[in-house]
């Protein structure tokens, strides 16, 4: 049986209040289709010969047909068979789910995923055990690697053929886990949680630091936009080791107490959004060992998750967040490409070249 | 002191000396600067016919180019003016009102109506009209009837230099929508303009010359051709007196209808098509109000009912002659019944 | 005694809640109206699309400008347009805000900076670039919203003001209303490009989409997009995807539309009942409050339906009024 | 050499304008005799109509023009000489005259009276000059117009004069292409511009000849500069009396339009067919210049409130005992002609008949008699 490979891609991602409050890029449909034919056409390349893709109105779809078509027109057949999800299209993040979930039970064997931390989150809350190849179509991703998305889909193509070997092909990812009044998971992150002031939820986007209260994170790069490069900035945390890192953020430039700094505390510069240097008042920070729950410390606000924020809550509820180790699966491209080039994996016929030559 | 300068140089002044009078005034359109954004001289064109020329150094950004986007420009000009400016926007050739009618008939016309009264839209549009430049069929039309359809529009159509600047102030100053038409050919035509400022009030034909014969009524380039019929006519002892409209929304039904009692006889000249224009108008008005003074019938002199055309040979036969005029005079002196109906020369 | 924890005051919730209130009072009783054949001609009404008006024009002063749409009796309501005057003009009145001379689709009050509502489609746009130029020649930091519906998003002169408002750097704001549907026909299928912040990129301005429904999600955006408009940072695009509880116009069958789809909008996606709930459970409102206002505002539309009624119709010599009557 | 007993009769050129005049009619026959200022022809130019009066003695030898025609200025239509000059001189006369170029009414033209812009307090006033055409320049005389005139109504007054005199012609603030703002709507202003012009044109003293307001400017302007001025001319004068046509005043302020305006032009003269479509276009003109209509708003209410005329100064200029001429039209509609006599004996005065107010227009053969003959009496008068 051939490997069918499950395509999720959103139409809808980046088109958030960042375009304006921070320059943020917006990456338009044609492209995103365009993304797609490329990672299409490095998979059938490998030998992937069927995709299963989440349907959806946004246009994207109708492009890649299209792209389809006018390569059989030419007497080419560079792409896998299309087959879209049998599902209703809400137009919602329920759609993510529902594809999803209808991936894993129709046994793909990896899922590519082309959106925002938001699209990427989506799809790891049903993903399982099915490893994730993310493309991120915005520049204020933390989660994606910014990569050219045909050797995703090169890779991709390789793991689930497997001409790279599992070990080699998938690596394991941390989340963070939301409990809100005991249920398990409420919600989870990928790469970060961060607790804020404000009560309502408005145009998603996290860009008023003054706000800021507590942050957890999956991993912490100081080569990345958004939260997690404020606790990148502190203290790197890389994905590859276990746990995370706690930060806890006050109103930059308060430095009396209560509600100012702590001593000792400080005030740092992020790039929290693209273009957007930010002060970040600075309280403390510590290790966020996987497994062990935290209650943070804010009674009420806001809890946003991989940079959006997404629900409020109040003294009433309770809140308990925790860092799981190999919460779920993602393909290891720098692993399969070099993988792929020891092995002249895509040589007709591998020559070696000799060392006299 | 006698000044005389053309068409072109008169409308420029009248701009000149509305935006030094009025900072609410402002000029848009389609390279009636030139050249803005590219590298070479500023002030390149001045207009495509060098109208504008030279007020972006007196004025500079009040004079302001266009994208070649009659819809959004046209419309702009119509809400600034909704919002308190007095705009000038230039359509170029009026033909290309095509494009952009909507913005002026369904919104700048109606507004002050459609709003009970309570708002104003003091804008002007001006472009090129008319025939006899070689322009071919959509940049020669005539479409004045087009304008003077409309409720709520004002049309003008100047037919010498003098008049063109004062029936622009006028314009600009004028609180309801203008449709300023330019008759391309008339640019270079010279005449003595003061050099003040002085505003020609809408809806006063002008009376060129006097005669008790045959009352000549027309509007534009056509009125030279009428002044020149009547100049034959008057050789064959017949004096014509001839009625410059200069505006057609106000029109000046007691001029004609004052003449058409006194000489009994009318000769409408329209460059326009012949259905639905300004001569059937005009005609109509007569046979209604002074349908007693009429000693023959009204003749029509008009441009054929087709598209303008490009060769020059047809083209000259195209726009209404004054030969044409004066045989349509002499139509009307001709015993009753013995009248041939005839369009254009 | 619970901290407010919204970014605006609590006054300034309690006029959110009234102005759409208002609105929906106003539509849904002229849609009742309408039925028993009360008001002549069409009216298009704005009920479900509350959030978007207000969220918007909560930015707004009286020197800001925004041109409407043919459903715009949300837009007069939340610029400030007065209620009696309205409804008086739908029923055609003299007392109306056009004196009976406009209608439904022709409301507006310059005095308010509401340019009118448009039977054209599209094309307001124009003229709000107008109006924000007479702005900046001005100098006096006014903006103007233009309203649009994915339908009208199509028009050549909502796609030419996209490119004159870039090329001029105007403070102009284009409020796309995507609604879903352009009269009966489906945006999916005629819209082209599928996004509208790819049309506002390629104009060279950003596009923000927000939902429609959530007041606060339109309210944060419309802020920094208007702020960044006044300040000069030029133009910009906001879709708001919107629900409508209504047809295209009153008197549509909607046949076009899917099953149990209005019912299920009207359960899930009302953004005045969402608006509400927040703000009590967040404990800033109490229920009572709200609940007076809607006794307030109920009281204010048969107020100004029975004024409307009672005021005379226009006079017969008003027909040639208010234009220039050139024959 | 053209022989001097032979005196061509040309068409004349009247004003900076006149390029051609279509003769309308002989008003002598072939071989009748005529006096210097018989009325010999009837001209209508594109503004005005008028009489063209003889200039010289004769007989009327050849008339050459024909009715109905149109003639450049300056083209023979005439010849006048006297009886024992033979047919054959005549005949040789004609076929030597050199007839100007048709069209040819080039600024440039030798001795007519040119148009000038003089910076003064009361802002630029344009004025008409005409040196003296016999010997130097002569005396200085100063034309003034009337309320809504311009220098164009000294038409036939200003080459009349200038055969003894340098003739200043000036339109006064708020009129003509003059500057448009009054700053002062009274006699007492006007009368400042009209020295503030003096003094840019480097006129000391004048001769002021004034019609109607512009008598009264003169007046007022004797009143308080008596040593600028060397004698009073006033020709339907205001300041005489309290009486004048205030529904003229009214009337000529409001209109707007060639239907309106000419009945109230029509007041003007006693032939009212004289008011041509020309002349109401040209004063349609002026009226539509920016600041027109509020200045002469400004010097009605100044100056004929409530129907009467606001300043009489008669009194105080008969005091005077400066050389006066007062000259009326007997069929004056805007000024009655009795004010002639309020001057009493301090006043020479002339009642003429068959002419309105415009009495300088319409009787200019006499009236430039008038003024010539009061002009030309020792300048220097007894005023000093």
């Amino acid at each position: 049986m051939t490997p069918v490979v499950g395509i999720v891609a959103n139409p809808v991602s980046a088109r958030d209040i960042r375009r304006v409050v921070a320059n943020a890029a917006n990456l338009q449909v044609t492209d995103r289709a365009n993304i797609l034919l490329r990672v299409l056409a490095a998979l059938r390349a490998c030998g992937v010969a069927e995709v299963l893709m989440m349907p959806e109105k946004g246009g994207i779809r109708g492009h890649v047909e299209r792209g389809v078509a006018r390569a059989r027109a030419h007497g080419e057949d560079p792409y896998p068979a299309i087959h879209p999800v049998a599902m209703p299209v809400t137009g919602t993040v329920e759609d993510t789910h529902r594809a999803t979930r209808a991936m894993r039970q129709a046994g793909v064997s990896a899922i590519v995923v082309l959106g925002g931390d938001g699209t990427h989150r989506a799809v790891a809350a049903q993903c399982g055990a099915v490893p994730i190849a993310g493309i991120s179509t915005g520049t204020n991703n933390a989660f994606p690697d910014h990569r050219e998305p045909t050797i995703t889909g090169l890779a991709t193509g390789l793991a689930v053929t497997g001409r790279v070997p599992p070990h080699i092909a998938f690596a394991g990812n941390k989340r963070i886990d939301v409990a809100i009044n005991g249920e398990t998971p409420s919600e989870i992150a990928l790469v970060d949680v961060a607790l804020v002031a404000e009560r309502y939820i408005g145009a998603r986007a996290l860009w008023r630091t003054e706000n800021f209260r507590e942050l957890y994170v999956t991993f912490a790069d100081p080569e990345v936009i958004g939260m997690s490069a404020i606790a990148g900035l502190l203290e790197p945390v890389t994905r590859g080791e276990s746990g995370g890192l706690m930060v806890r953020l006050s109103p930059a430039g308060q430095t009396s107490p209560p509600s100012g700094p702590r001593p000792g505390g400080t005030i740092l510069r992020a790039p929290i959004a693209p273009g957007m240097m930010a002060a970040v008042g600075v309280t403390d920070w510590r290790r966020m060992p996987a497994g062990v729950p935290f209650v943070p410390e804010v009674e009420a606000g806001t809890i946003a998750l991989d940079g959006e924020r997404e629900l409020s809550f109040t003294a009433r509820d309770r809140l308990s967040l925790t860092l799981r180790d190999d919460a779920f699966r993602t393909v290891n491209v720098s692993g399969c490409m070099r993988h792929a080039a020891e092995n002249r994996l895509l040589t007709g016929t591998p020559v070696p070249v000799s060392a006299d030559l | 002191m006698s000044r005389k300068i053309s068409m072109k140089q008169a409308i420029n002044e009248a701009l000149d000396l509305e935006m030094r009078r009025d900072p609410t005034v402002i000029v848009m359109g389609e390279d009636i600067v030139g050249g803005t954004g590219a590298h070479g001289e500023a002030d390149a064109w001045g207009g495509v016919l060098g109208v504008t020329k030279g007020l972006h150094a007196k004025h500079g950004d009040r004079l302001m180019d266009t994208p070649l986007s009659e819809s959004a420009y046209i419309g702009a000009a119509i809400g600034a003016a909704a919002c308190g400016l007095r705009p000038v926007a230039e359509l170029m050739f009026m033909d290309f009102m095509g494009v952009c009618f909507d913005q002026i008939f369904n919104q700048a016309a109606k507004f002050r109506y459609m709003f009970g009264g309570k708002a104003e839209t003091p804008v002007v549009i001006r472009g090129m009209v008319g025939a006899g430049f070689r322009a071919a069929a959509q940049h020669s039309q005539m479409l004045t009837p087009l304008f003077t359809h409309i409720p709520g529009l004002k049309v003008v159509c100047p037919s010498n230099a003098y008049d063109a600047k004062g029936l622009l102030i006028q314009a600009i100053r004028d609180n309801d929508p203008v449709i300023f038409c330019e008759h391309k050919n008339l640019y270079g035509m010279e005449c003595e303009v003061p050099a003040e400022s002085y505003a020609i009030p809408f809806g006063e034909a002008n009376v060129l010359r006097d005669g008790d014969d045959v009352t000549i009524v027309s509007y534009g380039l056509t009125v030279h051709r009428a002044m020149a019929a009547a100049d034959a006519l008057a050789r064959e002892r017949v004096e014509a007196e001839v009625i410059d409209l200069r505006t057609l929304s106000p029109i000046d039904w007691d001029s004609i209808v004052e003449s058409v009692e006194r000489t009994g006889r009318l000769v409408v000249v329209d460059e326009a098509h012949p259905r639905c224009n300004l001569a059937t108008d005009i005609a109509a008005y007569v046979g209604q109000h002074a349908f007693g003074a009429l000693k023959a019938g009204v003749q029509m002199v008009t441009a054929p009912h087709t598209p303008v055309p490009f060769a020059p040979s047809l083209e000259d036969l195209y726009v209404p002659s004054a030969e044409a005029i004066a045989a349509a005079a002499l139509r009307t002196l001709a015993p009753t019944g013995t009248t041939p109906r005839s369009i254009a020369a | 005694m619970t901290e407010n924890p919204f970014p605006l005051s609590k006054d300034d919730l309690l006029r959110a809640y009234r102005t759409m209130r208002t609105i929906r009072e106003f539509e849904e009783r002229l849609h009742v109206d309408f039925a028993k054949g009360d008001i002549p001609g069409f009216v298009h009404l704005y009920a479900g699309e509350e959030a978007c008006a207000t969220g918007i024009m909560m930015h707004l002063n009286d020197n800001d400008r925004i041109a409407s749409t043919h459903r715009g009796h949300g837009h007069c309501i939340a610029k400030g347009v007065d209620v009696h005057a309205m409804m008086a003009e739908i029923y055609g009145r003299s007392t109306g805000a056009c004196r009976g001379k406009g209608g439904s689709m022709h409301i507006a009050d310059l005095s308010k900076g509401m340019m009118g509502a448009n039977g054209i489609l599209g094309a307001g746009a124009p003229l709000i670039c107008g109006a924000a130029l007479a702005a900046k020649v001005r100098g006096d930091r006014g903006v103007g919203i233009t309203f649009v519906g994915d339908g009208a998003s199509n028009q050549g002169t909502f796609l030419e003001s996209l490119n004159l408002a870039a090329v001029w750097n105007l403070p102009v704001v284009f409020v796309v209303e995507n609604n879903g549907y352009a009269e009966s026909t489906a945006m999916e299928w005629a819209v082209s490009c599928d996004s509208y912040v790819d049309r506002a990129t390629g104009f060279g301005m950003p596009g923000v989409t927000v939902d429609g429904t959530d007041f606060f999600a339109v309210h944060e955006a419309a802020g920094e997009i208007i702020r960044r408009a006044r300040e000069g940072g030029g133009p910009a695009l906001l879709e708001c995807n919107m629900v409508r509880f209504y047809g295209h116009f009153e008197g549509d069958a909607q046949t076009y539309r899917a099953k149990g789809e209005v019912e299920a909008l009207r359960a899930s996606r009302d953004c005045l009942v969402m608006l509400g709930e927040r703000v009590i459970e967040a404990g800033v409102i109490a229920r009572a409050e709200l609940q007076a206002i809607d006794g307030e505002v109920a009281a204010l539309i048969e107020d100004a339906v029975r004024a409307a009624k009672a005021a005379p119709l226009p006079a017969a010599g008003d027909l040639l009024t208010d234009v220039y009557v050139a024959y | 050499m053209l022989n001097e007993r032979i005196k061509p009769i040309v068409m004349p050129k009247w004003g900076l304008s006149m390029s051609e005049g279509k003769l309308t009619g002989w008003l002598k026959r072939p071989g009748a005799s005529v006096a210097l200022g018989d009325e010999l022809l009837e001209v209508e130019t594109d503004k005005i109509t008028n009489v063209v009066e003889a200039g010289d003695s004769g007989i009327l030898r050849r008339v050459l023009g024909e009715p109905g025609t149109v003639y450049p200025v300056k083209a023979l239509i005439a010849v006048l000489a006297e009886p024992d000059v033979p047919d054959s001189e005549i005949d040789a006369f004609i076929d030597a005259y050199a007839a100007p170029a048709t069209g040819g009414a080039g600024e440039e033209e030798e001795a007519g009276p040119r148009y000038h812009f003089a910076e003064t307090p009361a802002g630029t006033l344009r004025y008409a000059k005409r040196d003296g055409t016999r010997g130097e320049s002569g005396p200085a005389v100063l034309l003034l117009h009337g309320f809504g005139g311009d220098l164009d109504n000294w038409l036939f007054t200003i080459d009349a004069l200038a055969e003894s005199a340098t003739v200043y012609a000036l339109d006064l603030p708020g009129h003509g292409q003059s500057a448009k703002t009054l700053a002062d709507p009274t006699l007492a202003g006007l009368s400042k511009a009209v020295l503030g012009f003096m003094d840019a044109a480097g006129i000391d003293r004048a001769h002021l000849v004034g019609h109607s307001m512009g008598g009264a400017v003169s007046m007022r302007t004797a009143l308080d500069a008596p040593e600028r001025v060397a004698s009073l001319s006033l020709i339907a004068s205001a300041g005489l009396g309290s009486a004048i046509d205030h529904g003229y005043i009214q009337g000529f302020t409001a209109a707007n339009s060639r239907r309106d305006l000419k009945p109230v032009l029509e007041t003007l003269f006693a032939d009212q067919s004289l008011v041509g479509r020309k002349l109401v276009d040209d004063l349609l003109k002026y009226k539509r210049l920016d600041g027109v209509e509020a200045a002469l708003r400004a010097l009605s209410a100044a100056l004929f409130a409530d129907g009467a005329q606001a300043e009489i100064l008669a009194g105080a200029v008969a005091a005077t005992g400066l050389p006066t001429l007062v000259v009326w039209g007997e069929q004056d509609r805007v000024i009655p002609a009795a004010h002639a006599t309020a001057l009493g004996h301090a006043a020479r005065s002339v009642v003429i008949p068959n002419a309105g107010h415009m009495v300088q227009m319409e009787a200019a053969g006499k009236v430039n008699a008038l003024l010539k003959e009061h002009i030309g009496t020792p300048a220097t008068g007894t005023a000093t």
